[in-house]
């Protein structure tokens, strides 16, 4: 047997295989299983558990309209096992790694009948569904990763809802159940705010921030920072919770850190491009250059520091171009330590926050992923049919 | 002259919901809107001061520079300069008609492209058909001036079925809206 | 505009686009689409309908899990319109062309919740949902065409239930409403038997008839004519309404012709093979010979009694392997008139039944599908992603 | 010397289920034992005469002259003859046990495999485990002694989640249950 028998399940279904025989089956049975055992022993099916998060794993959810979030060890190249993330859910882990949490709107009838909304709570060991909290709605997309965030501490959601008005949901995630919706208009792309509640981008180029107090909340907003609908910034960037801080990338190729507060403060921005000896990026049409893009173009290493930027060579307008290359990026430098080279172009990429750091990247074509030594810059596997779709991973602390 | 600026049309979204404006009561009115009038994005629109935009080949994208007007079965036709999913003319639909038995979307994302026939720009919505399974032909995924979502009707990954009977995507239109700046 | 008029509803949506601008948008628009006028005429969106069953149309369903079913025009290749058939339903078309039937099993909660059974109705032009009859259960496998047919009456509905024991449900499609289910043990792969019920292939070799009577029914049974886990005849066989008569392969390549009536009578089988000029099929390991495979291998002309089988080198037991030829068959005179090579293998095939006959196949690779001149064996359009499914074509009567 | 026989077992349900039983007292009967029992296959077995079957290379099919013993995270594994679908040793399970969170069908299609270090033929149970969407790796689909719905637990298309809390399919188990004939 190739996996551990410690992982396997206690349940009822550990009856012995001769007693759990039908009636029907008359004195046949216990003949035959004795007979069987001097050649190969029967079996019993049973069901495995599974260990909470660890660092290796990449979490690749199924492209647009499936479901299910596979889980793969970064080091084996094995799938683990699978989150039941429905289609255009959103799914985040429990920082203590104890429940996976997956927000998803689900009809009764399929494509018709009733809607429900809810975050549905998983065990992370046997994959039960533990509870499913339910809250008024959410909006409907899939591929975003900060549509559903929690709070550092673990015990608060926060589900971006647009319908078509903007709001969030406010999960409590200890008593499971939903607690208020707050207006947010104008902004979406939710970070946790440690202590004040979440921030949030808004299409005037400010950072909202939204104090919450149980059911009351208040918002505050920065001076406008970027040109929302001129050089946007990527809503999948990257929230670091050992800083309390977000590092984001626009489409020319500005990085913007965000220092999360009651008053967030946003660095003046730098470009990938000049920090790679390169002119900086442009909305300029004709103009062609290097430019960041994808649905997920970019990753760090919270230890590290270290930046990883899908990269194409195209015009501007090109934000969801699958990368030909990985830039490898020092923040705190602001300089481009690598640029690296990919078999074939992915939409998607993430990082490790393991000793090891491993690159997951979907591929732009047949749902496939590659794992890449984030040393070596060596692929060490190509996961066919891994899903194709955003990947996470999971940041113990 | 008027024209639509799809830029101010998110500011003044933005400022009409700010503040001032509980989103339950502007819901209740929006709710009641879809069912009064699904055919119009349910967006406001401002006046805008006409600049002078550039139309001339070294101005435009390149999914402008390729655009034609003669087949709305190729990503390439010049309305689809934003789009993403599958071209309704592709599935038993046309270029501003949802397929039998799949229902418009009374909200849409929007675009702003331009027409090679007159070096105009027109401001396009993008209507999902909605409550049916995905068509899947002639499947396109067009970016000019497409953002994120805190500009969401200008971002194309949204399931833009609000006010149907159920928000499964089945394909997308490109509606002609009118001239914009 | 690509679509005849006609063919525009005359629903609400034909409102006129300025009538309907929201009052928030205050005087500018009506100023703006005069504007508009000018250059461009400005748009309303409207939901098109779509002809009733048409003899040239195919019918190709999505591939294992997903769901819909294209319908794609023969003659121009183009896509017509989609029936909403869930994951693993069933579809049936009303022999008057007016209504799409559709069994099918659906949870409240996509893969949990409660389970619920019906037969959902549509009508052929507007595609609208017209009811949905609730029923007991039925067998969930997709890929069948014989778990859910129609007498020719298109009266009543036979749905094919295991759970694990065999039963079919009675559904009263002019009542709209379950009218019994009968048990059936040890067979399966239902046709209809006008002015009797339905008949169904059993494990034993047998045909059992079913005689429905309202809420009552009685089962006979033939002689057993074939070995059904030695030479199995594909459950995909084709039920012709104008003879009442169904014409069957087996994995070896003998071909069945079943009357239906009170007493179904077969006639002797004969090889497929041996229609061709070579040595008929056998069940001997080794032996290499042409065979029918596929998940849906044969197709019959009603009018013309042609047979078109999918066929491929193999040895036995490869019985779901891709055809790289089609063999065309004269049932009556048991000669296998052409055979065609593919161009790319296939596993399903049908034909259509109008004046100019033409067959589809799903290929085996990308869900491609391809339509052939069953005349003069040109390929007339190859569709990708089509679905990749089981293919039905409508018999207008 | 008493075996299974995958025919006789067919034969035996056949007759069973045939006339004389109800099918609800039967599936009453099911019901009950589905919760008791959720280990073996739920189908009789009889006794039967064991032939000598021939077992040399000669005797056996394409896949059994090819098939091994040593990775069952291949389609050629042995115990996989007349698999459909993904193999559960490839989606954090393993040959005989269901992957985390989902949960093994009471009742299964069966095979008649041959093990090539031994030469004998073993009936093996392809439980599916369920509940959970398709895991999609290391699809398989080998047909040796596969036949159609008429006789169900040698068809390899069935879902086979009976008894479980919901019928999605996730992936198939092959679990040896004892010598064939």
């Amino acid at each position: 047997m190739r996996v551990p028998p410690r992982l396997f399940s206690g349940s009822l279904l550990r009856m012995a295989l001769l007693a759990s025989v039908v009636s029907m089956a008359g004195g046949a049975v216990s003949a035959v299983a004795q007979e069987a055992a001097k050649v190969l022993e029967a079996e019993e099916a049973t069901t495995l558990k599974i260990e909470p998060p660890q660092a290796q794993w990449g979490y690749i959810r199924g492209g647009f309209g499936s479901g299910g979030t596979r889980i793969f060890d970064g080091v084996t190249g094995k799938m683990k096992g699978l989150v039941e993330t429905s289609k255009s859910s959103d799914m985040a882990i429990d920082p203590a790694g104890k429940f996976y949490y997956v927000s998803e709107s689900i009809w009764t009838k399929g494509d018709r009948g009733t809607r429900q909304d809810m975050v549905s709570v998983y065990d992370t060991t046997d994959m039960k569904l533990l509870a499913e909290i339910t809250m008024p709605g959410r909006l409907i997309i899939g591929g975003r990763k900060q549509n559903f965030i929690i709070s550092d501490d673990g015990k608060t959601g926060f589900v971006y809802n647009f319908d078509p008005a903007s709001s969030v949901n406010v999960i409590d995630l200890v008593k499971r159940k939903f607690v208020t919706d707050i207006d947010l208009p104008g902004c979406a792309s939710l970070m946790p705010n440690p202590g004040v509640g979440f921030s949030a981008l808004c299409s005037d180029g400010s950072i909202a921030t939204v104090a919450v107090n149980g059911s009351k909340s208040s918002v505050t907003r920065s001076a406008s920072f970027f040109a929302a609908s001129v050089d946007p910034i990527f809503d999948n960037y990257t929230y670091d919770q050992s800083k309390a801080e977000a590092v984001m990338v626009s489409y020319t190729g500005l990085v913007y850190q965000v220092k999360v507060s009651a008053t967030p403060t946003v660095s003046a921005p730098w470009s990938l491009q000049v920090a790679a000896g390169l002119r900086p990026g442009d909305t300029k049409p004709l103009d062609v250059n290097w430019f960041p893009g994808g649905t997920q173009p970019m990753a760090l290493n919270r230890k590290t520091g270290l930046l990883y930027v899908l990269m194409h060579i195209g015009e501007f307008w090109s934000q969801k171009q699958a990368g030909t290359e990985v830039w490898e990026i020092d923040v705190a430098a602001k300089k481009v330590l690598g640029r690296h080279p990919l078999e074939k172009p992915a939409v998607n990429i993430e990082v490790t926050q393991s000793a090891e750091p491993l690159l997951f990247l979907s591929e732009d074509e047949g749902g496939n992923a590659r794992v890449i030594d984030a040393k070596t810059w060596e692929s060490k596997h190509e996961i066919k049919r891994a899903g194709g779709g955003i990947i996470n991973t999971f940041f113990p602390r | 002259m008027s024209k639509f600026s799809v830029d101010k049309m998110g500011e003044n979204l933005l400022r009409k919901f700010a503040g001032h404006t509980s989103r339950r009561s502007l819901l209740s009115k929006l709710g009641m809107t879809l069912v009064a009038a699904p055919v119009f994005p349910l967006l406001p629109v401002s006046r805008a001061e006409a600049a002078k935009p550039d139309r001339s080949p070294e101005a435009k994208t390149a999914f402008a520079r390729n655009a034609q007007t003669k087949d709305d079965t190729k990503c390439s036709y010049w309305r689809y300069c934003a789009i993403d999913g599958s071209l309704c003319s592709c599935c038993g639909g046309a270029v501003n008609a949802c397929p039998a038995g799949s229902e418009p979307s009374p909200v849409s994302w929007v675009g702003t492209c331009i027409n090679p026939d007159d070096g105009k720009a027109y401001l396009i919505a993008y209507r999902d058909c909605c409550g049916k399974p995905s068509c899947g032909q002639c499947g396109c995924d067009n970016t000019d001036r497409e953002t994120q979502l805190y500009v969401p009707m200008q971002n194309n990954n949204v399931i833009w079925c609000f006010g149907t009977s159920s928000m499964e995507y089945h394909c997308s239109t490109a509606v002609l809206v009118g001239a914009a700046e």
